[in-house]
C-alpha cells in the first residue's frame, strides 16, 4: 500500500484524516452549544468559574496524563519504524496504562458530584454561616437525612418532607457553617451535581463524557493491538507500524479535544 | 490500490459470506437498493394512510383502519397523534431510510467504484459495517413507531420542547437516529477514499463521469454536516433521558403544571440551528446523486457530450459548499432580525444559480442530439421540468418577506416534494432502468417500463400541483383536519384530488414492482454494454465478478465521448484508446 | 369597501396595511417564475420533438456556442438581485423595523399553551400585572398575580378570543408556556413563531374599516345546494332564515349545518328534499388566528378568533369584562 | 514527506523532537493553571487561555500527528472544515444577537 500520489497518504490514513475531520465539527458542534448557553444563560444560573464547582488539580493532573499518553504512542510508532518491536509493544502498554489512569481518575471526580447536593429553595432565607439570605444551600446529606426518592415519570429527586445537610463553606472559604434542616415546603428543587443540576454541568458532563467514550474506543484498538500486535508485526511490520500511525492519529485528536476542554471547562 | 480487493478467492465462498455479509460493494450495494426500496415503499403507505384522513376527516380508514393499533387510530378513525406519527416517520423514512441510502449507499456503492475503474472499495469491510449499522437503525427507528406509549409524532424536525416533553417513542428514534448517522459517516469516509484514491490510471479528476463529483460532493456533505446533528441528537438525549435542559427553557408549564424538576436555562432555537445545518446540506444529499445519474442517462441517450461538463462539475461544488451556509432560512419565523435574514436570503439567492446553470447544461445538451427515448431517459426528461418547478417554488420561500404569508404552509410542502418526489425518486428510477442490465445480465421490459413512467408522471403532478394553490390560501401543514380552519375548509376540493393522486400513483408502481423481479429472471438478456456507452462500468462483465475488472483498466479519453466525427461507432469508452 | 372577500383564492383576503406589500411580492415572483419556465419549457419541448434520433444521422459532437445560457443566467441573477434587495428587504424591513411609538400603540400580551391561545390586556391601567408560572390553573391560565399585584385588578385574559382595536397600531407581545407555537393570521400576513422562554414582540396595523362583523356579513356567498359540503361549510352560519314555499323555516338565520360530518350531510340533505336550491351563508368567525407550527396531537384545533372593534367599540367591550369582573366579586 | 523510505537515523531525529514538543506542553500546561490562579479580568483570562490551548493544539497536530511533514489534499480539507467551523462558532452569535425585540 504505497501512498497515493495527490494525498501523499496510503488509504487508511487518508481515511482516519476524514474521520477526524467528521470529529472536529462534532466537538465543535458542542463547543458552539456550551458558548450560546453561557452566554444566554439567566443571571446568577452559570459558576464565574468551573473551578468553582470542579476540581482543577485532578483535572491538571489528567492533562499531564493524557500528554504523557500521546507521546509514549507516538513513540510506540517511532519503535516500530526502527524494527524495534519490543520497545514498541512497550510503549503501546504505556499508552494503554495513562488512559487507563485517565479514566480513573475521571471517576473519582464524577462520584464526587454525585454525592454532593444542591436545594434550590423557593424564597430567600437565612442560613448560620452566609452572609445575608441565600435562594441555594449546596452540600452534603447528613447520616441521619431521609432517603432521597426519585419521581418515577422525570426521574429527578422528589422533595423529600425535609433534609438535613451539611453545608459547604461559604464562597470565599471559612469553615464548614453548621448542619441545617431545611423543610421540604421551602425546597422548589433538590439536586445532586449531577447533569440535572445546571446547565453548566449538563455542558460538563455531556462534553467530557463524549471524549471519556473517545478514550474508551482508543482503549479498545490499542488493547487490541496489544493483544495480536507482535504476531501481526513479525509478519508484516510496515504494515503494523501503519495502523499504529492510524490509532496514534485517532489518540492525539482525543488528547487534542482535550487540551481544549480543560481550559474552557474547568479554568473559564 | 485495495489490500482486499484481490486477496479473497471469491466464488467459493458460502451463501451467507457471499450474499449477506458480504464485502464486495456490488452486492452491498444490491442490498442498500432494496432495503432502501422497501422502506421507501412503507414511507409512501403511511403516507396513503394520512392522505385518507386529510381527505375524509374523522371516517373509518377502509380495509387496515381496523388493523391500525391504540395509538394510532381508534375503531378504523385515524387519531391525532396517530397522524403526527405517521407523519413523523414518513418524513424520516422517506429521507434518512430511502433515498439516502438508496441515492448514495445504493447506487453510490454499486455504480462509483465501476466508473473509476476500482476493484472494490477502499475499505471493504467498513462498508460491510455501515450497511448493517444502516439495516439497524432503520430498523430500530421504524420500532419507535411500535411503543405502547406512542411513538415519536414531532414531524421528522424533532422540535423541542415538543419532542423533549413528547412519549417514549422519541428516544428510540434518536437512538436509531444515531446508528443511521454513524452509518453515512463510516460511508462517506470510504467514498471520498475510494473516489480520491482508487481511480483508474489516466482518469484525471476532469475525466470522472459527472456521477462520481456527484457521489464525491455528497460524500463531504454527509462527512461535514452529520456531527453536528449527531451532537444535538446526544443533547436531546440527555435532555430525554438524563433530565438535563439543553433545550428547555425556565418556567415550562405543561397543562397547568409547572416543570420545576428541570433547570431550565437552555434555549429551544439552538436544536433548529444544530438541526438545520445538517438538514440543509441534506437537502443536497437528496437530491445531487439524482442529478448525478440524470447527467449519465442524459449524456448516453443524446449521444452526445454533456454540454458545459466543467461548469457542471463547478456548479455542484460550489452547490456543496454554499449548502452550509443557507441553513437558517428554514428559520426566518423564529424572530429573525433584519440583518440576519439579509445574510441568508442573500446566500439563499447565491445557491439558486449553480442549480439554474445545471438545469441549463442538462437542457442545451438536447440540442442537436440524437434522442433515443428509452426508459431510463423518459425518467431522466421528466425530471428537468419538475426539478425545474421544485427549484423555482423555492424562491418565494428564501425571499423572508412573501416566507411570512407562505412559511409551514402546503406551498412548502409542494416545493421540496417537487424536489425529491418527481425529482430525485424518478432519478432513482431512471438509475435503476439504466444500471439494472449491469447488475443483472438482463433488461428490464420497456413495455411495462413504458407503462410504469406515463400513469407515475401524471399523478405524481396531481397529488403535489394542488399543494401550491392550498399553500397560497393559507392551508397549514401538518394538520390532522384540514377542514378545521377557514382556509383548510375552503379549499377541500384541492385536498382530494392530491389524495386521489397518491393512491392512483400507488397503482401505478405496479408494473415497475413486476416488472423488477420478473426481469431479474426472465428479463432479455443483454450484452455488457447494452446502451452503447462510454463510462468504465460497461467495460465491466455484466454482472461484474469480485474484483469488477478481468484486466485493471486505463483510461485514454473523457467520460462522454460520444459521436466523434470520423469515428465508425458513434461512442468510444473511455478505456478504448481513440483510433486517430 | 374591500374587493374580494373569500378563503380559498390565489390568497386570502387580506386587511393589514402592511400585507398589500407582501402579496405584490409573492405574485412578481411568481410571475418572474414563469417568465422564466415557460420559454424554457418551449425550448424543451422543441428539442424534444426536432432531435428525436433518426436512422443514418448522428448528434452533432462539438458543443453549440450558446451565449444564450450565459445570459440566461445573468438575468436570474439580476431579477433575483432586484426581488431580495428591491422587494424584500424594504418589506421585511418595514415588518420588523421601529416599532410604533408607546403613546399611538395598543398594547396586548399572547400567551400560547398546547392548545389555545391566552390573550392578556392590561385594561383601565394600561399596565400588565406579573404572573407566575406557579399559580397557572386551568381558571388562571396565565398565572396572574391577582391578589399580589395591584395592577392585576383591572387586567383582562381572554381564552381564544383576541380583541383588538383597528386604525392605530397593534404592538403584540408574544410568548409561550410550553412548546413552540406559531402565531398566524393568514388575513393578517403576519405569522411569528412564539417560544417559550422567550417574549417576542410583533406589531402590525389593522385596516380602518375591517371590523368583524362587517367582514361577516362581506363575506356572505351562496352555494347551490347540490355544490354544498359540510366539509367546506362547516364553519359558516346561515345569512338570513331559509324559508321554504310554505313559508316554513328550515333554519333561522345564524343556524349552523351541525357538528358532525354525519349531522350536516343529513341536513343538508333535507333542506335538498325541502326544495331549498342553494345556501346562503357566511363564516361565523371570519378573521382566524392559527397555529403555524406543529404543537402536539390537537395542534389543527389551536384557533383563536380574531374580533376587532372600532375605537368606541372597543371601550365598550373592555368596560364590559370589567363589569363582568366585577360581578364575580359579590 | 511520508514515512516509508524513513531511515533509522531520521527517526531518531523524530525521537528527539517528540521529547522537546513534550517539555513545551508541560511547559504550557503549567502557564495555563498558573494563569487561572492569577484571577485575570475575564476577557484578558479567555484570551490567555484560548491562546495558550491553541499552541498546544499546533504543537500535537504539527509533531505527534505528522503535518509539519505532509502535503497536498489533506490541507485543502482541514481549511474546508476550518471554514465550517467557524461557521459553526457563529451559531452561538446567530441565535442571540438580532432576534428583533428580544
Amino acid at each position: 500500500m504505497e501512498p497515493h500520489p495527490i494525498t501523499g497518504m496510503y488509504n487508511g490514513k487518508f481515511g482516519i484524516w476524514l474521520f477526524l475531520a467528521s470529529e472536529v465539527m462534532l466537538f465543535g458542534a458542542l463547543f458552539s452549544t456550551y458558548i450560546l448557553l453561557r452566554v444566554g444563560a439567566p443571571e446568577g444560573t452559570w459558576p464565574q468559574h468551573g473551578a468553582d464547582i470542579l476540581n482543577v488539580p485532578l483535572a491538571a493532573f489528567n492533562t499531564v496524563v493524557l500528554i504523557g499518553s500521546s507521546v509514549t504512542m507516538v513513540m510506540a510508532w517511532a519503535y516500530l519504524k526502527m524494527k524495534r518491536i519490543g520497545m514498541g509493544q512497550l510503549f503501546l502498554a504505556a499508552t494503554f496504562l495513562l488512559a487507563g489512569t485517565f479514566l480513573v481518575v475521571k471517576y473519582f471526580e464524577y462520584t464526587e458530584k454525585f454525592h454532593h447536593y444542591a436545594v434550590f429553595l423557593n424564597a430567600r432565607m437565612a442560613v448560620e454561616g452566609y452572609e445575608g439570605q441565600v435562594t441555594t444551600i449546596s452540600g452534603h446529606l447528613a447520616a441521619d437525612s431521609p432517603a432521597l426518592t426519585r419521581a418515577s415519570n422525570t426521574g429527578a429527586y422528589q422533595a423529600p418532607e425535609f433534609v438535613i445537610l451539611e453545608p459547604d463553606p461559604p464562597k470565599g472559604g471559612g469553615d464548614h457553617p453548621p448542619v441545617v434542616r431545611i423543610d421540604g415546603a421551602q425546597i422548589k428543587r433538590l439536586s445532586d451535581f449531577g447533569p440535572r443540576h445546571s446547565t453548566f454541568l449538563a455542558t460538563y458532563f455531556t462534553m467530557t463524557g463524549l471524549h471519556g467514550l473517545h478514550i474508551v474506543g482508543g482503549m479498545i484498538v490499542i488493547g487490541y493491538f496489544l493483544a495480536t500486535g507482535s504476531r501481526f508485526a513479525s509478519h508484516n511490520l510496515d504494515k503494523y507500524a501503519n495502523r499504529i500511525e492510524c490509532t496514534g492519529l485517532y489518540w492525539h485528536f482525543v488528547d487534542l479535544v482535550w487540551i481544549f476542554l480543560f481550559p474552557v471547562l474547568y479554568l473559564l | 490500490m485495495s489490500d482486499h480487493a484481490h486477496s479473497h478467492g471469491d466464488h467459493d465462498l458460502p451463501f451467507w459470506k457471499k450474499y449477506v455479509f458480504s464485502v464486495d460493494h456490488k452486492v452491498i450495494g444490491v442490498q442498500y437498493a432494496l432495503t432502501a426500496l422497501v422502506f421507501l415503499f412503507f414511507g409512501f403507505s403511511l403516507m396513503m394512510i394520512m392522505r385518507w384522513q386529510l381527505a375524509y376527516p374523522g371516517r373509518p380508514i377502509p380495509l387496515i383502519g381496523a388493523m391500525l393499533s391504540g395509538t394510532l387510530a381508534a375503531d378504523g378513525v385515524l387519531v391525532g397523534d396517530g397522524y403526527n406519527i405517521l407523519g413523523a416517520m414518513h418524513g424520516t423514512i422517506m429521507v434518512f431510510l430511502g433515498i439516502v441510502p438508496l441515492a448514495v449507499g445504493g447506487f453510490g456503492n454499486f455504480v462509483l467504484p465501476l466508473q473509476i475503474g476500482a476493484p472494490d472499495m477502499a475499505f471493504p469491510r467498513l462498508n460491510m459495517a455501515s450497511y448493517w449499522v444502516f439495516f439497524v437503525g432503520g430498523v430500530i427507528m421504524i420500532g419507535s413507531m411500535f411503543t405502547k406509549t406512542s411513538g415519536a409524532g414531532s414531524g421528522w424536525t424533532m422540535y423541542p420542547p415538543l419532542a423533549v416533553t413528547a412519549a417514549y417513542g422519541e428516544t428510540i428514534w434518536l437512538v436509531g437516529m444515531v446508528f443511521l448517522i454513524t452509518s453515512s459517516l463510516l460511508g462517506s469516509v470510504n467514498f471520498i477514499v475510494t473516489t480520491i484514491q482508487l481511480r483508474a490510471r489516466g482518469l484525471s479528476f476532469f475525466r470522472l463521469p459527472f456521477f462520481v463529483w456527484a457521489q464525491l460532493v455528497t460524500a463531504f456533505l454527509l462527512l461535514l454536516a452529520f456531527p453536528p446533528l449527531e451532537a444535538a441528537a446526544a443533547l436531546q438525549l440527555m435532555d430525554r433521558v438524563v433530565g438535563t435542559s439543553f433545550f428547555m427553557p425556565e418556567g415550562l408549564v405543561l397543562s397547568t403544571v409547572h416543570l420545576s424538576h428541570l433547570s431550565g436555562g437552555g434555549n429551544p432555537v439552538l436544536w433548529q440551528h444544530l438541526f438545520w445545518f445538517l438538514a440543509h446540506p441534506e437537502v443536497y444529499v437528496l437530491i445531487l446523486p439524482g442529478m448525478g445519474i440524470i447527467a449519465e442517462v442524459i449524456a448516453n441517450n443524446t449521444r452526445k457530450p454533456l454540454w458545459g461538463y466543467k461548469s457542471l462539475v463547478y456548479s455542484v461544488i460550489f452547490l456543496g459548499f454554499m449548502s452550509f451556509i443557507v441553513w437558517a432560512h428554514h428559520m426566518f419565523m423564529t424572530g429573525m432580525g433584519t440583518t440576519l435574514s439579509t445574510f441568508f436570503q442573500a446566500t439563499t439567492m447565491i445557491i439558486s444559480v449553480p442549480s439554474v446553470i445545471i438545469l441549463t447544461c442538462l437542457i442545451i445538451s438536447l440540442y442537436g442530439a440524437a434522442i433515443r427515448f428509452t426508459v431510463p431517459m423518459l425518467f431522466a426528461l421528466a425530471f428537468l421540468p419538475m426539478f425545474a418547478i421544485g427549484g423555482l417554488t423555492g424562491l418565494p420561500l428564501g425571499l423572508t418577506a412573501s416566507d411570512i404569508q407562505l412559511h409551514d404552509t402546503y406551498y412548502v410542502i409542494g416545493h421540496f416534494h417537487y424536489v425529491v418526489a418527481p425529482g430525485t425518486i424518478f432519478a432513482m428510477f431512471a438509475g435503476i432502468y439504466y444500471w439494472f442490465p449491469k447488475a443483472t445480465g438482463r433488461k428490464m421490459s420497456d413495455w411495462l417500463g413504458k407503462l410504469h413512467f406515463w400513469p407515475s408522471f401524471i399523478f405524481i403532478n396531481a397529488v403535489f400541483m394542488p399543494m401550491f394553490f392550498q399553500g397560497m390560501a393559507g392551508v397549514l401543514r401538518r394538520q390532522y383536519d384540514q377542514t378545521e380552519q377557514l382556509a383548510g375548509a375552503a379549499s377541500h376540493g384541492l385536498t382530494l384530488m392530491s389524495s386521489w393522486g397518491a393512491w392512483l400513483l400507488a397503482l401505478a408502481q405496479i408494473p415497475f414492482i413486476v416488472n423488477f423481479f420478473w426481469s431479474i429472471w426472465k428479463g432479455q438478456r443483454v450484452s455488457d454494454n447494452p446502451w452503447h456507452a462510454t463510462t468504465l462500468e460497461w467495460a465491466a462483465p455484466s454482472p461484474p465478478p469480485h474484483g469488477n475488472f478481468p484486466a485493471v483498466p486505463v483510461v485514454y479519453s473523457g467520460p462522454y465521448e460520444y459521436s466523434v466525427p470520423g469515428v465508425s461507432e458513434d461512442f468510444c469508452p473511455q478505456n478504448v484508446a481513440l483510433e486517430a | 369597501m374591500p374587493p374580494d372577500l373569500h378563503y380559498g383564492r390565489w390568497s386570502p383576503p387580506d386587511f393589514s396595511l402592511h400585507g398589500h406589500n407582501i402579496d405584490q411580492l409573492i405574485d412578481v415572483v411568481h410571475v418572474f417564475m414563469l417568465a422564466l419556465f415557460i420559454p424554457w419549457g418551449l425550448f424543451f419541448l422543441y428539442c424534444l420533438l426536432k432531435y428525436r434520433q433518426k436512422p443514418g444521422q448522428s448528434a452533432q459532437y462539438n458543443p453549440v456556442k450558446a451565449k444564450i445560457s450565459k445570459y440566461a443566467e445573468i438575468g436570474v441573477a439580476v431579477v433575483e438581485v432586484f426581488l431580495l434587495v428591491g422587494l424584500s428587504m424594504p418589506v421585511w424591513a418595514q415588518y420588523k423595523n421601529d416599532p410604533p411609538a408607546e403613546d399611538e400603540r395598543y398594547t396586548v400580551r399572547v400567551i400560547a399553551q398546547q392548545f389555545q391561545w391566552n390573550a392578556h390586556y392590561a385594561g383601565a391601567d394600561g399596565v400588565f400585572g406579573k404572573t407566575d408560572a406557579s399559580l397557572i390553573t386551568e381558571l388562571n391560565p396565565i398565572g396572574l398575580m391577582e391578589e399580589q399585584d395591584p395592577h392585576a385588578a383591572d387586567d383582562i385574559v381572554t381564552i381564544n378570543d383576541i380583541h383588538l382595536p383597528v386604525g392605530r397600531p397593534i404592538y403584540m407581545r408574544l410568548t409561550s408556556l410550553d412548546v413552540i407555537h406559531s402565531f398566524f393570521i393568514p388575513t393578517m400576513r403576519v405569522k411569528q413563531d412564539v417560544i417559550p422562554g422567550m417574549e417576542v414582540p410583533i406589531w402590525f396595523e389593522i385596516d380602518a374599516w375591517a371590523l368583524s362583523d362587517d367582514i361577516r356579513g362581506n363575506m356572505t356567498a351562496a352555494t347551490p345546494i347540490e355544490k354544498a359540503s359540510w366539509y367546506k361549510l362547516r364553519h359558516h352560519i346561515f345569512a338570513e332564515d331559509v324559508v321554504t314555499g310554505d313559508g316554513e323555516v328550515m333554519a333561522a338565520a345564524g343556524d349552523h349545518l351541525g357538528e358532525s360530518y354525519k349531522a350536516g350531510t343529513e341536513r343538508i340533505a333535507e333542506l335538498r328534499e325541502a326544495g331549498v336550491k342553494e345556501l346562503v351563508m357566511q363564516p361565523r368567525h371570519p378573521l382566524q388566528v392559527v397555529c403555524a407550527q406543529l404543537c402536539g396531537n390537537s395542534h389543527f384545533k389551536m384557533a383563536a378568533q380574531l374580533i376587532t372593534h372600532d375605537e368606541a367599540g372597543f371601550a365598550a367591550w373592555q368596560a364590559a369584562q370589567k363589569q363582568a369582573v366585577e360581578f364575580e366579586d359579590f | 514527506m511520508s514515512h516509508h523510505e524513513m531511515s533509522v537515523e531520521d527517526v531518531r531525529k523524530h525521537v528527539r523532537v517528540y521529547l522537546l514538543v513534550l517539555a513545551a506542553l508541560m511547559v504550557l500546561t503549567a502557564v495555563t493553571v498558573g494563569v487561572f490562579y492569577l484571577h485575570l479580568p475575564i476577557a484578558a483570562a479567555v484570551l490567555v487561555a484560548l491562546a495558550v490551548a491553541s499552541v498546544k493544539g499546533t504543537l500535537v497536530a504539527c509533531y505527534f500527528m505528522h503535518l509539519i511533514s505532509e502535503r497536498g489534499l489533506v490541507f485543502w480539507i482541514l481549511g474546508l472544515i476550518a471554514i465550517f467551523f467557524a461557521a459553526l462558532m457563529f451559531l452561538p452569535v446567530l441565535t442571540d444577537m438580532d432576534s428583533a425585540g428580544v
